[in-house]
């Protein structure tokens, strides 16, 4: 199947882009699906949600599109990649995060526009970047920024580093192993974001794909994603 | 042996540092017992399998195709041989990612190429294909310029001489400058094979990341460096691991040559 | 011209020199091409072989046109089914001795079996036995060079191109593979060229010479007429000779650079007098006796040529004489040193410029 | 000229197709008129300087340090040369991306050397030096191999008989070995600056992403494939014409060479 | 064992053969070096140099230690003020033909521009103006030796290795080369070495031999000795001589590979005698005259040395002798043919074996 690896086994394989924040827990669901759905295998294909657009633009077969924002997923809607409504499959919160022990004593937003500090955001091409971007202009802070990431795993991974002492990331990034720590802020600084899902246009297996939708607004979808850090829908 | 020059020794110890010391430091990060459970873990396992079918494929292809251009190249005129150098430099210079788009261009669902392959029911962007697609085209030029400069060393009368004794130009090739030029190839043969093993832009670019289809190891490296930086370190020493079993293998056939 | 054998008209430029050659050599035949450093004996050779393109000019071997840059024709080396010796022996370095000999007729399709069986009994006859397995790139000098005339051997070529073939041999290696080239060029069909520095070489090995000077054709012919009658001094000198030009009434010769000689032979006009060192002697004080010709030299070198010593002067004429061990300690030459120089009428030969 | 086989001349082609037509078909996309207007765009702007003075100092450090370790190991004894060589491909094989978290390990904040660098007040990740250090841990191994198998082609006889004229190592390695090697050495500059000119994983990993300050060109491409594909296109014509200039101009002085 | 000048005693392998060689060479002395293809002279001028190192053994110049196993010393090459001419010449391929002459001098500190000056004289007085700006890489086969010899010249060393520096000369830059080196050497307070083929060479520009054969020393000694004298086969077939053991009886030495010679000198018990070409004769049929010693020969080479022709031949003894080309020519020798040989009692030389 080297030079049509799409076709070959399309019918028992599911394949599923989901942005990468949510990855984790779409996998997760997967696994939970496949258990529900015997010789049937789901392929996660995880990536920014501008990447993963992109990639349908060009060609690529895939079943299920997931992206980290709406806005993205309007975009796919307006050039035709997806066939059905996009529904919210889950919610993230947009949080300030530190390196366990907060080596920069991080306790606001007004922290991140503090030059000593190294401030690790997400590019504004990147839903997290969007929407940190917002939310800081809003409150008119300055954030003296010393990179900016692709998307908010990688700006988790400097804070688990610490090589960063703060960060504006997605909550379902901040993992399990308390390495990265989120710092309290009153409700509302911050803004949260949907994660639609929608079947791609030139799925092979709609059946399955909507039926995977379907498991994610249900019960034990939703309990896999909301066990890896996302909101209910 | 002479004494090696301070002014040549200094450097080249600062070199070796440089180039050794970031990759012993990853082994204070990670276990090394912990490796073998690594190596169990499926998406690992999958993308070792795939980095290593994928990237043995796309060298094979470098050698099949670059030797031959290397020759060319580097037996035209002075000229030509210019032009042609800088066309395999080009694609050289453009950073992956971009490569990857240049794919893309002409052999995506719409690309110049594309639509003609895909008539034919042939599509390569995010197929594993593609991925060796994408890994030939950023490493074929190491291998074609490392393999030009060492045709180019090659003494023209041994290949003269091999003329006169009767030997057609394609056995001229295979007998004497390939042998002759053998470490410098095998030099370009193992850049060209590092550089595929190790290319991420074009291949997330031209072919995606699928698990077990286009997540190659960096792929998959860069991924898990969003979850753990300990998950990211160990696959790569997984890939260190088998680069090292590779280069010890292959030490005792064609290493020793050069 | 041959019917058979090579006829080659050969133009090319070589670096400053434009080789500019005619010349045919016929099957079975040897010709040596003489010529100073540098006059384009190698570039020659390398445009027989194809290695080189002509600018124009025909090469023929047989019936069959190598070379024709006016209709276009230009066969291959690989095609011409010579045997090439380098004058930088040029053995394949990453080849064993063997492999080095079996390549070329590995390359005309014998058997890898056969060759190697023939290259094995080759070296064997050249008892190089110890040499056989052995990376060519370890050879020494000389042992490189027998290597490389029996590579050049091996494939049983028509036309075998020598280019210096026992410049780095040892005394014994030399003989054996001048005695080897002797039997073998006998019972051999094709056309040999062979370049050498060595005059006695050519004389040994070859029946006619060809002279190069700058890349042109001196001087061509049989080698017992070229080497008695010299056209110029590089051949004189390559025979051993001192050619004097100048201009004769009856038994005096004027000659042009000085200096006057008795000959025996009678001569009017243009003429070119040979002097042979062997015939010259030398002497402290100014000799009385039977010699015509005796004049004052400086001695302007020492040179060995075979077994005996060649004591080059300068004077009117400028000539040399071939002295003995024994004579030379005697007189205890030195460069610098002046000398009396003395000749017999009767060994100077005479013939028109 | 003999006429070039078949056999040979088929891969030939379809090499110098493979490697040339995705960058021709990069035109296709992009008006080439619109290219000066790219260029006044501030954040390519930046992009583009940044790139040229990054992988300019990362070449000239590669030539500084590499080619005296080229040397060295292309001098030494069998044994020592083999496990010299497999240092140098190690860092090569890794993924720029573990490239990138191995540097971090080492010279990052918490790194076991980056601690004593910060002591003394000097922090390498997210500055202009981190994305140099970035990119010549990737470039370094590919001058060094490339150089080395130059190296080991020249005829040590050369080196004796310049050191039999007095010249010292030093000497001899200036005026015989280098000059000797020059077109492999040449080769090697070429690969390594494209390797730097290109670099992306590594650098976005140890020195991540700041325009004007970290953002090379090949990372303010992979932002612009965010916006849209024309967007990138445009960056990496940007860096092709620049790398043309670039080759022409040096052709004329030491392209000629090899 | 000379004060100055070099004494060395060096032991080394290379390759299958171990060298293993005492020898010393006085200040202004040359020291011609001679041996079969593969004896290990360039190994032993290699060693000399300090290019390779010894397995054992002490090198010297004066009272300079420039190798000692013993004590660990070793000279780098570069320091030991050498000048030393490969056999394969090894021009610097990416120099001009200048820059080759001057690297020396300016390796060992003479200002660039001085250098050269210095090489341009020097070229200019060998007569290689041409070449000066050429391209080291575009060289003839002898333009490169003659320029590799002014090279090795330059830099005015101590102690001179030339490893065979004529053997792609034409004859008149040979007896140029040979001038030079001879007027050179005779004002040259250093010490040479000098590896050739040629035993005339040695003959003119040395006064002592050292022959090689495998590495060991095969005789050593005045070149007048070891030429009339030869201990060795090799030796004697370098000097032109053959040299044959047996039992002498008065004037009749019985040989031991069969026949007998009646020898001028009175001799008892083991000897050598040496058989000069010079002194043989050959005939169609068995001549009748004052020669003691006739026997019947076939011919097995025919060779060329200096300017006559060398016909070897076996029998009892086997032996040569030199014939001028147009005996050649009138006897119509061919290896292989049948021939009656003839010497002289006087023209043998016996002494003790
Ligand atoms: N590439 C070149 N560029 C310039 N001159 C060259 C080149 N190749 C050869 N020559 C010159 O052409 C002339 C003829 O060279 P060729 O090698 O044919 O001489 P040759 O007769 O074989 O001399 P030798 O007896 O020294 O081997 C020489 O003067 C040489 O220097
Ligand atoms: N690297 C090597 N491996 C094996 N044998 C070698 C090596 N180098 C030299 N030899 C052998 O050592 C012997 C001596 O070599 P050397 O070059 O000293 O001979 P030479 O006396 O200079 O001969 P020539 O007159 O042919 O130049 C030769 O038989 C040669 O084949
Ligand atoms: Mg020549
Ligand atoms: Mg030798």
């Amino acid at each position: 199947s080297l030079h049509q690896g799409d076709s070959g086994d399309s019918g028992a394989s599911l394949i599923v882009m989901v942005a990468s924040s949510a990855s984790t827990g779409v996998t997760a669901a997967a696994r939970a699906f496949e258990s529900e759905h015997p010789g049937l295998s789901v392929l996660i294909s995880a990536g920014g949600s501008g990447a993963l657009v992109r990639q349908l633009e060009s060609g690529t077969t895939a079943d299920v599109l997931i992206t980290a924002n709406t806005a993205t997923m309007i975009a796919a809607q307006g050039k035709q990649l997806v066939s059905t409504t996009p529904v919210t499959v889950a919610t993230s919160r947009l949080v300030l995060a530190v390196p366990q022990g907060n080596p920069g004593r991080v306790t606001s937003l007004t922290d991140l526009s503090n030059p000593d500090l190294v401030v690790a955001l997400c590019v504004v091409e990147a839903p997290c970047g969007a929407a940190a971007h917002a939310a800081l202009s809003a409150q008119g802070i300055n954030a003296a920024a010393d990179t900016y990431e692709s998307d908010s795993g990688h700006a988790r991974g400097r804070l688990a580093l610490c090589e960063a002492d703060a960060a504006l990331i997605w909550a379902a990034d901040l993992g399990a192993d308390d390495k990265v720590l989120e710092v309290r802020l009153s409700a509302g600084l911050l803004p949260s974001t949907h994660y639609p899902a929608a079947v791609v246009a030139t799925s092979t297996n709609t059946t399955s794909a909507n039926q995977f939708v379907l498991f994610l607004l249900g019960a034990r979808g939703q309990e896999a994603l909301t066990s890896h850090g996302l909101g209910p829908k | 042996m002479r004494r090696i020059p301070v002014a040549l020794l200094v450097p080249a110890v600062v070199a070796l540092a440089f180039l050794t010391l970031p990759v012993v430091a990853l082994f204070t990060r990670v276990a090394v017992v912990d490796l073998p459970s690594r190596l169990r873990e499926p998406l690992v396992l999958d993308a070792l399998r795939l980095s290593v079918v994928t990237s043995t494929i796309s060298t094979l292809l470098c050698v099949v195709l670059g030797v031959p251009l290397a020759w060319v190249i580097a037996r035209r005129g002075l000229r030509l041989r210019q032009l042609l150098r800088i066309l395999v430099v080009l694609p050289l210079v453009l950073p992956p990612v971009a490569g990857g788009i240049s794919l893309l261009v002409l052999l995506g669902r719409n690309g110049l190429v594309g639509r003609m392959l895909a008539s034919v029911g042939v599509s390569l962007p995010f197929t594993t294909a593609g991925t060796i697609v994408a890994q030939t085209f950023v490493a074929l030029p190491f291998l074609v310029l490392a393999a030009e400069g060492a045709f180019r060393n090659v003494d023209q009368r041994l290949e003269d001489v091999a003329a006169s004794l009767g030997a057609s130009q394609l056995r001229v090739f295979r007998r004497v400058t390939v042998p002759v030029a053998a470490p410098g190839i095998v030099a370009g043969v193992v850049l060209a094979w590092a550089r595929a093993l190790g290319e991420f832009g074009a291949t997330i670019t031209f072919a995606g990341s699928l698990p077990g289809r286009t997540e190659t190891l960096p792929l998959a490296l860069y991924r898990a460096l969003e979850q753990s930086t300990e998950a990211a370190i160990s696959v790569g020493l997984v890939l260190l691991a088998f680069s090292i079993a590779v280069l010890l293998l292959l030490r005792e056939r064609w290493w020793t040559l050069s | 011209m041959a019917t058979s054998g090579l006829t080659a008209s050969v133009r090319t430029k070589r670096g400053d020199i434009d080789i500019d050659v005619s010349m045919s050599v016929g099957s079975g035949e040897v010709l040596a091409v003489l010529g100073t450093n540098g006059s384009g004996k190698t570039g020659l050779i390398l445009a027989l072989a194809g290695l080189v393109p002509l600018d124009s000019g025909q090469v023929k071997y047989g019936d069959r046109v190598l070379d024709d840059v006016a209709t276009g024709i230009h066969v291959d080396a690989a095609d011409r089914n010579v045997g090439y010796l380098p004058q930088h022996t040029m053995l394949f370095p990453h080849l064993s001795v063997l492999e080095n000999v079996a390549f070329g007729p590995r390359a005309r399709g014998v058997s890898t079996a056969q060759a190697r069986r023939d290259a094995t009994d080759m070296l064997s006859a050249a008892g190089l036995t110890t040499l056989i397995k052995r990376p060519a790139a370890t050879l020494s000098g000389g042992e490189a060079q027998r290597v490389a005339l029996l590579r050049a051997l091996a494939s049983t070529p028509d036309l075998l191109l020598l280019d210096e073939p026992t410049s780095a041999l040892d005394v014994s290696a030399r003989a054996f593979v001048r005695a080897e080239l002797v039997s073998r060029l006998g019972s051999f069909a094709g056309a040999t060229v062979l370049v050498t520095h060595d005059a006695i070489e050519a004389l040994t090995l070859a029946s006619r010479v060809l002279v190069l000077d700058a890349g042109k054709v001196a001087q061509e012919g049989l080698v017992g007429d070229v080497v008695r009658r010299p056209r110029t001094p590089f051949v004189a000198r390559l025979a051993g000779l001192t050619v004097l030009s100048g201009t004769a009434h009856e038994h005096r010769v004027d000659l042009d650079r000085g200096g006057t000689l008795i000959v025996g032979d009678s001569a009017q006009g243009r003429v070119l007098v040979s002097v042979s060192p062997r015939g010259v002697s030398l002497h402290r004080d100014r000799p009385e006796g039977s010699a015509r010709n005796v004049w004052c030299v400086r001695v302007t070198s020492i040179e060995a040529v075979g077994d005996v010593i060649r004591v080059s002067f300068e004077g009117q004429p400028s000539a040399a004489a071939d002295l003995t061990a024994s004579a030379i300690a005697e007189l205890e030459v030195r460069p610098g040193m002046e000398l009396w120089a003395s000749i017999k009428a009767a060994e100077l030969e005479v013939y028109p410029a």
